[in-house]
């Protein structure tokens, strides 16, 4: 398999069979939280993207020259979050500076993706070993970090278009808030495993 | 007095779960058995005291630009220990719970109490909060994982409680099954708070 | 300037502090780790060949290459049989077993170490009821029901079934293959 | 041939059979009449005479006191007996003027100029003006403003609308069966005026004698043409209508002077033609006054502001109990708390109901069946515009299409929920106004 | 912590063990502290320090619970955009009061406003129906129908916009079918004025307690006979002349009152015949009456009372029946020897 | 109120279409496939179907009951669910298979959301995808297996008729060939072709292997297999195994304009264009094939099913035209994909769930723009 079609493997991998959120159980606060809105959902979902790729890039590197030579691996944890926390911070102060429209459009979400659990997993998951032991490189690395993002604000907007639509109809007291939230999830779960065992 | 308060509204008025809807990716990914969901609270529990407490004591020496990676390397630092020790003393259970282990770290209970409480209060009172947080956590995930191993394994903390010609509802146990039944949880939690408040 | 060091030196302050603490407990736990990952192996074989001491044996395939051991009685050295862990694609995940094979070739006992099949399905694979089916049979035998042979498959888990089988069929052979050379060719060269 | 048409659109039953063979029938002189000051789209009319005045029929009672307005006239010879709200042929109260007949009809003097179309367009439209029409279609748009159109605008063609695709309606049928050399006549006064080229009549499919007709007429004439168009609902609307028959597409906000065309009720070309040649007011028309529970459906000439309840007398009244009135057609129609109404320049139908008909069944839930959007002529989403309404997302209602409705009902007409989404679209219209005005 | 954990570390076998990991995470954070603060040198930006001030009083969760983008994202939406101070579930009502003290210095000198329903009927059972409606049922697109369902066309039709259009629960409709505002959940918000087509209600001081209960323009005859509950305002002018304060005037049949003027007395409450005026108070006012000793009989208060409530020949001493007196005070302030009173 | 009038919105007439006659037409038009199943199964699956329908019934009743809303079963609405969700299972099933799965799909599908109208996905097939996932070896095994024996012959069981003359000499040559030939659903042995190392293990001489793998496809898409799919001679759930029966149903709806043309024109299209495109079996260079391979994948599984009466779902499927067409495609693709290099053998429910929970999402995005509205 040449190189390209490993990423496309990769993508559709990481954005239909193994979701971050519907089959992994990532970034779940997020997913609840923020996809009543069309619009919330994709600025939520573009920062993530970005984060999710920038961090995993940075903590392949920290974790394959760094923790790996001087045998520090029990220590990647607290490396990653370290890394994943300044640089959240960084890029935040960053684009407030510089691009003011664009902190306005996504800086809103970046705090909120600190401590959204699955940056901090997707950069765990590019260190485990796979099925045949061998753990990503840089480039896959990162690129799964992407396409882990684009999953991620893939099943956001799809839910944000479907909780809209709901915001118009009057749902039993009881479904409401998180409740039908959940449920939801639980159906779109359901649909994806439609994917499981896909052979590419 | 003030202790007890803050000890026991973790359990019910703002469980973290049901109320404050924090810290759900565990929540859902380690309940499907009771042995897991139980392994999961303590863990978190134990982290939850240890950072309330640390983030309290150091609350007033930390600049402010630097607050969250402060916090979260004390926090870090614990989750690390649980891992190493619970894989040192635990093996089957570090297993189970695989990747939420380091997770706790992100899990968003704790970083939520770190922030909305400990850096803004003693450092008794943080631990109860800490305390009261971590049951009213373990206490849900107890409720969450008795429902899904029952219904999906037909086993309560691994004995065998439905009779043998139950065949078990999978999905229960499945990525779907978590959701749907912590859903139903709240709309149930919901329909008792219309009927008594 | 000042901002510079306060910030640089209290996040170095904290990193330095957790760090020490856990390379302590690191330290710590390490050797027992370590002692887990390690017996866990030894241990799987010795429970399924007791009383034995094992000694790795590598086979070379045109793909890969395949470890087994060779178990020799603790106190005569006799070769009581062999062990090997054998891999293959189940339904959702790769299904490692590990198994022991006395020295006809006939399986003593399997123990399926890795997997993360559907719970209550292809993961009921770990049970020892399913184990137990595999005792006693040889290499031929293990062949699912649905592909024709009479091996029972787990009840709506034929995918997981057929990993195990097949992965363990192959693993005999080659490990057969192996060993007859060598006793024909005492040399011991087992190229091919 | 096939038939021309517009995309979407439904098929009610026409039931024009009740009436469509009967010929015109001239209502007796009413011995009381209510001339409603706002029969039209603009400012109301503001009334000329005071209470006790005697007044002619054709005179002056009301004066336009704007550009989008017109003048009105009292339909019969009597005095002025009230000035105040009274119920209007849409449903509301607002103010008209009552008079009360002396039974001698007596005109004010009228012309007869046979040489009326080498009459100076300027004179033409002077005419026009004072008789005060307006769209007799239904919308009720001032005719004099529709025929100023800007210079920058060029008119190339005028259709006179003869569709009638309104079901039970037979009024413009009957029309242009007896009087088809005076609606060729308005047309060509309109084409004059306008300056424009061409000239249609746009027929559907179901009234084959008054294409006929048409046709013979018309045979003659080069620049004058009939359309015949399939039957289909609203194939009268304009923008549908002009689409039918020339494929030019009047954009969204827009109008239909915007692609060179007038479009005009085949009544108001009547109207002006009489206008034009006699001087005459516009103080009568024609009404079907129709539905299962009326004795004798008929096509009816009679005076503007003869009350409903005359009307339903003269056609022998009901044979059984009258669950709704409609003013106007079934489908666009407005109906009426009481036959205590007048009939206005624009009303072409009143329309009586047995209860059974008029039942109505709950409004559900939205099913997403599409049926709504399958039919909608304009091409928009109707039940996202009424769920939009309904949860209080304008935003999504205005993207659906709320501003582009044209309320033609075809969504609502074959909605299996029953959703009343026209009126959901009025609300929607009205909200959206103060949400605007309060930006 | 037990320190003699830490023994170890000092201990010289260890120190590669501890000694690397230190210095290399240590220099970690070292190089993100450095980042961190050459960052927010570089690229510091002022912001609306009641921001900052909200994001320190909010929970931190970042849960987006409040439908916004975590709590900065809230933080911002208050101060910007005026989001309502109560969305934050975690913080509860605690966080939305101290982040009200942050907003809200300006807002606490006006005296509040609450919304008062100009009509008696509420629509519904209490109306007349004009014909059999069978549209949508809201108040809107019901009065944009031959003129709205109900006999009487300016009052309720009851199909509650103004309830759903309250954020805050204040609107409820009570058993006999009426609204009725909560004054402790109504904010005055004014959102209900907006919604009610037929313009029926008003945002009124909360210290007010007289209200004119009808909004009918209609001629008093055809008022009487369309009103559902019998209480119109039929223009008959009494209150108008009764009011001590000239607050009440006449506009198109329908009586209004100036709060500017009003001094809530009740009085017009008491003289309407119709009932169309509200009186919140009304019977619970303190009666008055007249010190017999300082009483001379100038009979200056018997005309000035709306009810007639005081007897008394000219020159005799006058008391004032205690069961027709409202408590209105008028009489108290025209009394040149000051011989009325409060009665206790 | 006879003394009132009726006041209404325009307009004042109305089609006489109604959600309960709606639905009702839907449960007439899935009455034939029932005959078929009946005749081919025995009385079985009336019995399932019905148990289904109860269950689905009652469970909506009982929670509009408690909610204190209208009662509306009458709509027919849990009828068609009750009866879709049971059409997709086989006939094999435990009675309480249809019933739990009613239950589910009414209440968690359709239920919790407010009721009919508000669903978020096809009840019927979240109901079906909540049994697979919680009883994958009752919903995928061969439990049908001992009720099929019904005047059918075993040859024609599974549809591979030209086998026939070479099955008895099959079960000696390759035991492996012969169950899987006489064993799965036309659909599972297409599956199993596409697994090139299954084809090699049938026996031990590779030659044989291609042989007999070219010799198993070509019998699936021969005309006997059609022919017997066609009328339903096949393995199969309880509503999917006559597509003649369920033909009859869909030409029905289309007439009565219940449900329109795009979806199922454009759901079969995609199926067929990409099975002939990419249906081949990558193991066996030498087989040929033309139409038959893409109207094999047409007629097999519960494609005919889907794409007539659960993809074409009012609530779940998009409002715009547009957006209808979108959604076929992506169905047909999806199904496609499931079908040549999924975990399952059939794609068709999991495609339809999919695509659903996009509708929302393609409806926003497939907004049309207003007669007259320029195009930007
Ligand atoms: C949710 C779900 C989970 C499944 N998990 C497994 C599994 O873990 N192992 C397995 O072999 N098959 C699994 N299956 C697949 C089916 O049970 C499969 O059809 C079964 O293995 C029977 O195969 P057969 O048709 O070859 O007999 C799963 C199916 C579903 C729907
Ligand atoms: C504000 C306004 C201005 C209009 N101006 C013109 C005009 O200048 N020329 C014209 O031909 N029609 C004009 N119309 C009339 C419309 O073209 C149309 O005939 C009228 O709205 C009734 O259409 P309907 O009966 O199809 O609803 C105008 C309408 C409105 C509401
Ligand atoms: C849905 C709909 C249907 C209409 N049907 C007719 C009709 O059948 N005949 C007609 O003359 N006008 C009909 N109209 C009105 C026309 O759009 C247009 O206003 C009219 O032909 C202009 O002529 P007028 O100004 O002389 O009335 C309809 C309008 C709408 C919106
Ligand atoms: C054309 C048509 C197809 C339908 N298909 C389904 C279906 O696949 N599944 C289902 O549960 N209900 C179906 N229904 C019934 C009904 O729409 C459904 O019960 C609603 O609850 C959900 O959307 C269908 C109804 C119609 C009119
Ligand atoms: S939305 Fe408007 S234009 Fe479209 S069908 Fe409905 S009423 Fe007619
Ligand atoms: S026709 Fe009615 S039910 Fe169908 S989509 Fe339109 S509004 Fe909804
Ligand atoms: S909408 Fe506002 S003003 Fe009206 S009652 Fe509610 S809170 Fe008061
Ligand atoms: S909005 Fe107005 S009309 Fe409607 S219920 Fe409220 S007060 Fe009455
Ligand atoms: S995002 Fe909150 S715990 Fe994962």
């Amino acid at each position: 398999m040449n190189t390209l079609s490993q990423i496309l493997v990769l993508a559709i991998s990481a954005i239909f069979i193994q979701n971050l959120v519907l089959s992994r159980f990532l970034g779940l606060c997020p997913y609840l939280g923020v996809s009543t809105k069309m619009d919330s959902a994709f600025g939520m979902g573009m920062a993530v993207i970005f984060v999710m790729t920038m961090s995993s890039a940075f903590c392949s590197l920290i974790y394959k020259y760094l923790l790996v030579p001087y045998n520090l691996t029990y220590l990647s944890t607290l490396a990653f979050i370290l890394t994943i926390a300044a640089l959240v911070q960084f890029v935040e102060m960053f684009i407030l500076k510089n691009a003011p429209s664009l902190y306005k459009a996504l800086g809103v979400y970046l705090p909120l993706i600190t401590t959204n659990c699955a940056v901090l997993g997707v950069a765990i998951i590019n260190i485990t070993p796979l099925p045949d032991g061998s753990t990503y490189n840089f480039l896959f690395a990162t690129l799964n970090g992407f396409f882990s993002g684009v999953g991620f604000t893939f099943v956001l907007l799809v839910m944000a278009a479907i909780r809209e639509r709901l915001a118009l109809v009057d749902l039993p007291k009881s479904m409401h808030g998180f409740a039908h939230g959940m449920i939801l999830a639980g159906t779109m779960a359901l649909a994806f495993s439609g994917f499981v065992g896909l052979k590419i | 007095m003030s202790f007890m308060k803050e000890l026991t509204k973790g359990i019910v008025k703002e469980n973290p779960i049901f109320v404050l809807v924090l810290g759900m990716c565990p929540t859902l990914a380690t309940t499907t058995s009771v042995n897991n969901a139980l392994g999961m609270g303590l863990a978190a529990t134990f982290v939850l005291v240890c950072s309330n407490i640390i983030i309290s004591m150091i609350r007033n020496i930390i600049p402010n630009k630097i607050r969250i990676p402060s916090y979260i390397i004390v926090i870090a630092a614990f989750v690390s220990i649980v891992d190493m020790v619970m894989a040192a003393y635990l093996p089957d259970l570090h297993k189970a719970l695989g990747l939420f282990i380091p997770l706790i770290v992100v899990n968003c209970i704790i970083m939520g109490r770190a922030e909305a409480f400990a850096s803004k209060n003693s450092v008794m009172d943080s631990m109860a909060d800490g305390i009261g947080m971590g049951i009213g956590f373990t206490l849900a995930l107890i409720l969450m994982s008795s429902i899904r191993e029952i219904l999906g394994s037909g086993t309560w903390a691994g004995m065998k409680v439905m009779p043998v010609t139950y065949d078990p509802m999978l999905v229960a146990i499945l990525t779907p099954g978590a959701f749907i039944t912590l859903g139903l949880l709240m709309a149930g939690i919901n329909m008792l708070k219309e009927k008594f408040l | 300037m000042k901002l510079f060091l306060r910030l640089g030196l209290t996040l170095l302050g904290f990193c330095a502090v957790a760090t020490a603490l856990l390379a302590y407990v690191n330290s710590m736990t390490k050797p027992l780790i370590d002692e887990h990952q390690r017996t866990a192996a030894e241990q799987t074989m010795s429970k399924l060949i007791p009383e034995a001491v094992f000694e790795p044996v590598t086979i070379h395939t045109e793909k890969d290459s395949l470890v087994y051991y060779i178990a020799k009685d603790q106190k005569t050295g006799e070769i009581k049989g062999y062990t090997f862990t054998a891999v293959k694609p189940g339904y959702s995940s790769m299904v490692k077993t590990m198994a022991a094979i006395d020295t006809n070739f006939k399986i003593i006992n399997i123990q399926v170490i890795e997997q993360s099949e559907t719970p209550g399905l292809g993961a009921n694979c770990t049970k020892p009821e399913f184990s137990a089916k595999f005792s006693g049979l040889f290499a031929d035998d293990l062949v699912v029901d649905r592909d024709g042979g009479k091996f029972v498959s787990l009840t709506g888990a034929t995918i997981t079934t057929r990993a195990v089988t097949n992965s363990l069929r192959e693993a005999i052979k080659l490990i057969q293959k192996d060993v007859e050379s060598k006793t024909t060719t005492p040399s011991g060269e087992a190229q091919k | 041939m096939k038939l021309k048409t517009f995309p979407g659109g439904v098929h009610p039953p026409d039931n024009k059979q009740y009436t469509s063979a009967v010929p015109i029938e001239e209502f007796p002189l009413p011995q009381k009449v209510v001339i409603p000051m706002s029969q039209h789209v603009g400012a109301p009319s503001v009334p000329l005479v005071k209470v006790g005045e005697e007044v002619k029929t054709g005179q002056k009672i009301a004066e336009a006191n704007a550009y989008v307005s017109i003048p009105q006239h009292s339909s019969i010879s009597g005095k002025v007996t009230k000035i105040d709200t009274f119920l209007h042929p849409l449903g509301a109260m607002s103010l008209a003027i009552e008079i009360t007949g002396d039974g001698s009809d007596s005109w004010i003097e009228l012309v007869d100029e046979p040489d009326f179309m080498n009459l100076p367009v300027e004179e033409m439209k002077n005419r026009i003006k004072e008789a005060g029409i307006c769209g007799m279609g239904g919308a009720g748009f001032p005719t004099i403003v529709k025929l100023s159109p800007p210079e920058n605008k060029p008119i190339d063609t005028v259709i006179l609308n003869g569709v009638e695709c309104e079901p039970y309606l037979t009024a413009d049928h009957r029309l242009m069966l007896e009087q088809s050399e005076g609606i060729i006549n308005g047309l060509k006064i309109i084409m004059k005026i306008l300056n424009a080229q061409h000239g249609m009549i746009g027929i559907e499919s179901n009234k084959p004698d008054a294409i006929a007709q048409m046709n013979k007429l018309l045979a003659s004439e080069n620049n004058l043409s009939v359309v015949p168009l399939k039957l289909k609902y609203p194939q009268g609307a304009e923008k549908q209508l002009i689409y039918a028959a020339t494929k030019r597409i009047v954009p969204a906000g827009g109008l239909p002077l915007d692609v060179g065309i007038v479009v005009q009720n085949v009544g108001t070309a009547f109207a002006i033609y009489e206008a034009v040649r006699f001087k005459k007011p516009l103080v009568e028309r024609i009404i079907t006054v129709t539905g299962s529970v009326v004795n004798n459906p008929k096509n009816l000439k009679a005076r503007i502001g003869t009350l409903f309840s005359d009307l339903v007398t003269y056609c022998g009244g009901t044979k059984s109990e009258i669950g709704k009135v409609i003013s106007g057609g079934p489908m666009m129609g407005y109906s009426l708390p009481s036959l205590d109404a007048p009939m206005a320049k624009g009303t072409s139908g009143l329309i009586l109901f047995s209860e059974k008909e008029a039942r109505t069944i709950e409004e559900r839930n939205c099913i997403h069946c599409a049926h709504c959007v399958d039919v909608c002529p304009m091409n928009l989403v109707p039940s996202l515009i009424a769920q939009g309404v309904k949860g209080g997302d304008l935003t999504l209602a205005v993207k659906a299409g709320l501003e582009d409705c044209i309320k033609c009902g075809s969504c609502a007409y074959v909605c299996p929920a029953h959703i009343r989404i026209v009126q959901w679209v009025d609300t929607g219209k009205l909200r959206y106004a103060e949400e605007r005005q309060a930006k | 912590m037990n320190l003699s954990l830490l023994i170890p570390i000092l201990a010289p076998s260890l120190a590669s063990d501890i000694g690397v990991p230190v210095l290399i995470i240590g220099a970690m954070g070292l190089a993100f502290g450095l980042l961190l603060a050459f960052a927010s040198k570089v690229f510091a930006v002022t912001r609306d320090p009641r921001v900052e001030e909200i994001i320190s009083v909010l929970p931190g969760a970042n849960c987006g619970g409040c439908g916004k983008a975590g709590c900065a994202g809230y933080a911002e939406a208050i101060v910007l955009q005026g989001a309502p101070v109560n969305l934050c579930t975690p913080g509860g009502p605690k966080v939305a009061q101290e982040i009200a003290k942050i907003m809200g210095t300006e807002a606490e000198a006006v005296v509040k406003k609450i919304a008062v329903i100009h009509c008696s009927t509420g629509g519904k059972d209490n109306t007349k129906w004009k014909y059999d409606y069978r549209g949508i049922e809201t108040c809107l697109s019901a009065v944009n129908i031959a003129g709205g369902p109900n006999s009487c066309s300016w009052g309720c039709v009851g199909f509650n916009d103004c309830l759903n259009a309250c954020k805050f629960d204040a609107i409820s409709v009570d058993e006999s079918g009426m609204r009725i505002i909560d004054i402790e959940k109504c904010t005055g918000c004014g959102a209900c004025v907006k919604a009610c087509p037929r313009k029926l209600i008003d945002l009124i001081s909360i210290q007010q307690n007289v209200f004119i209960k009808c909004s009918s323009k209609d001629k008093g005859p055809l008022a009487r006979q369309v009103c559902g509950t019998n209480q119109p305002c039929i223009g008959c002018g009494i209150c108008v002349k009764k009011c001590p304060q000239q607050a009440i005037t006449m506009a198109n049949n329908l009586a209004s009152i100036d709060y500017s003027k009003c001094i809530d007395c009740g009085v017009c409450a008491a003289v309407c015949p119709t009932n169309a005026i509200l009186d919140t108070l009304k019977g619970t006012r303190k009666k008055s009456e007249i010190d017999a000793e300082l009483c001379d009989g100038c009979h200056i208060c018997v005309p000035v009372c709306a009810v007639g409530a005081i007897k008394g020949e000219e020159n005799q001493k006058h008391n004032i029946d205690q069961d027709k007196c409202i408590g209105c005070g008028v009489c108290i302030t025209v009394c040149p020897k000051n011989a009325i009173k409060t009665k206790e | 109120m006879k003394d009132k009038f009726i006041v209404s919105p325009a307009p004042h007439i109305h089609d006489s279409t109604s959600i309960p006659k709606v639905m009702w037409n839907v449960v007439i038009a899935l009455l034939p496939a029932l005959a078929f199943s009946i005749y081919y199964w025995g009385w079985k699956t009336l019995f399932l179907t019905a148990l289904g329908v109860l269950a689905a019934i009652l469970t909506e009743a009982l929670i509009q009951k408690l909610r204190k809303v209208p009662i509306t079963v009458y709509d027919g609405s849990a009828v068609v669910t009750g009866m879709l969700l049971t059409y997709n299972i086989s006939p094999g099933s435990p009675w309480w298979l249809p019933v739990i799965g009613s239950i589910f799909a009414i209440a968690i599908g359709k239920q919790v959301f407010g009721g009919l109208g508000n669903n978020a996905v096809n009840p019927a097939l979240l109901g079906r995808a909540f049994l697979l996932a919680s009883w994958p070896s009752l919903m995928t095994g061969n439990c049908w297996k001992p009720t099929m024996a019904h005047n059918l012959s075993a040859s024609s069981i599974n549809g591979i008729s030209n086998l026939s003359a070479i099955s008895d000499s099959l079960a000696t040559i390759s035991p492996k060939a012969y169950n899987l030939v006489t064993g799965a659903t036309p659909l599972k042995v297409m599956q199993t072709l596409r697994d090139t190392t299954f084809i090699n293990t049938l026996t031990s001489d590779p030659a044989t292997n291609i042989d007999l793998g070219t010799k198993i496809f070509n019998g699936l898409i021969d005309m006997g297999t059609l022919k017997s799919m066609f009328w339903g001679n096949i393995g199969g759930c309880i509503g999917e195994v006559s597509v003649f029966a369920l033909l009859i149903g869909a030409i029905y709806l289309l007439w009565k304009n219940i449900i329109e043309w795009r979806i199922p024109f454009f759901y079969l299209l995609t199926v067929a264009v990409l099975t002939f495109l990419f249906g081949g079996i990558p193991g066996l260079p030498e087989t040929q094939y033309s139409l038959s391979l893409p109207i094999f994948h047409l007629f097999a599984g519960g494609l005919i099913l889907g794409a007539f009466f659960m993809a074409t779902d009012y609530t779940t499927s998009p409002l715009t035209k547009n957006g209808r067409i979108f959604y076929a495609i992506g169905c047909g693709a999806l199904t496609v994909i499931i079908r040549l290099i999924g975990g399952y053998p059939e794609g068709v429910s999991y495609s339809i769930l999919f695509m659903n929970v996009m509708t929302p999402l393609i409806d926003k995005l497939t907004m049309p723009k207003a007669f007259g509205k320029v195009k930007k």
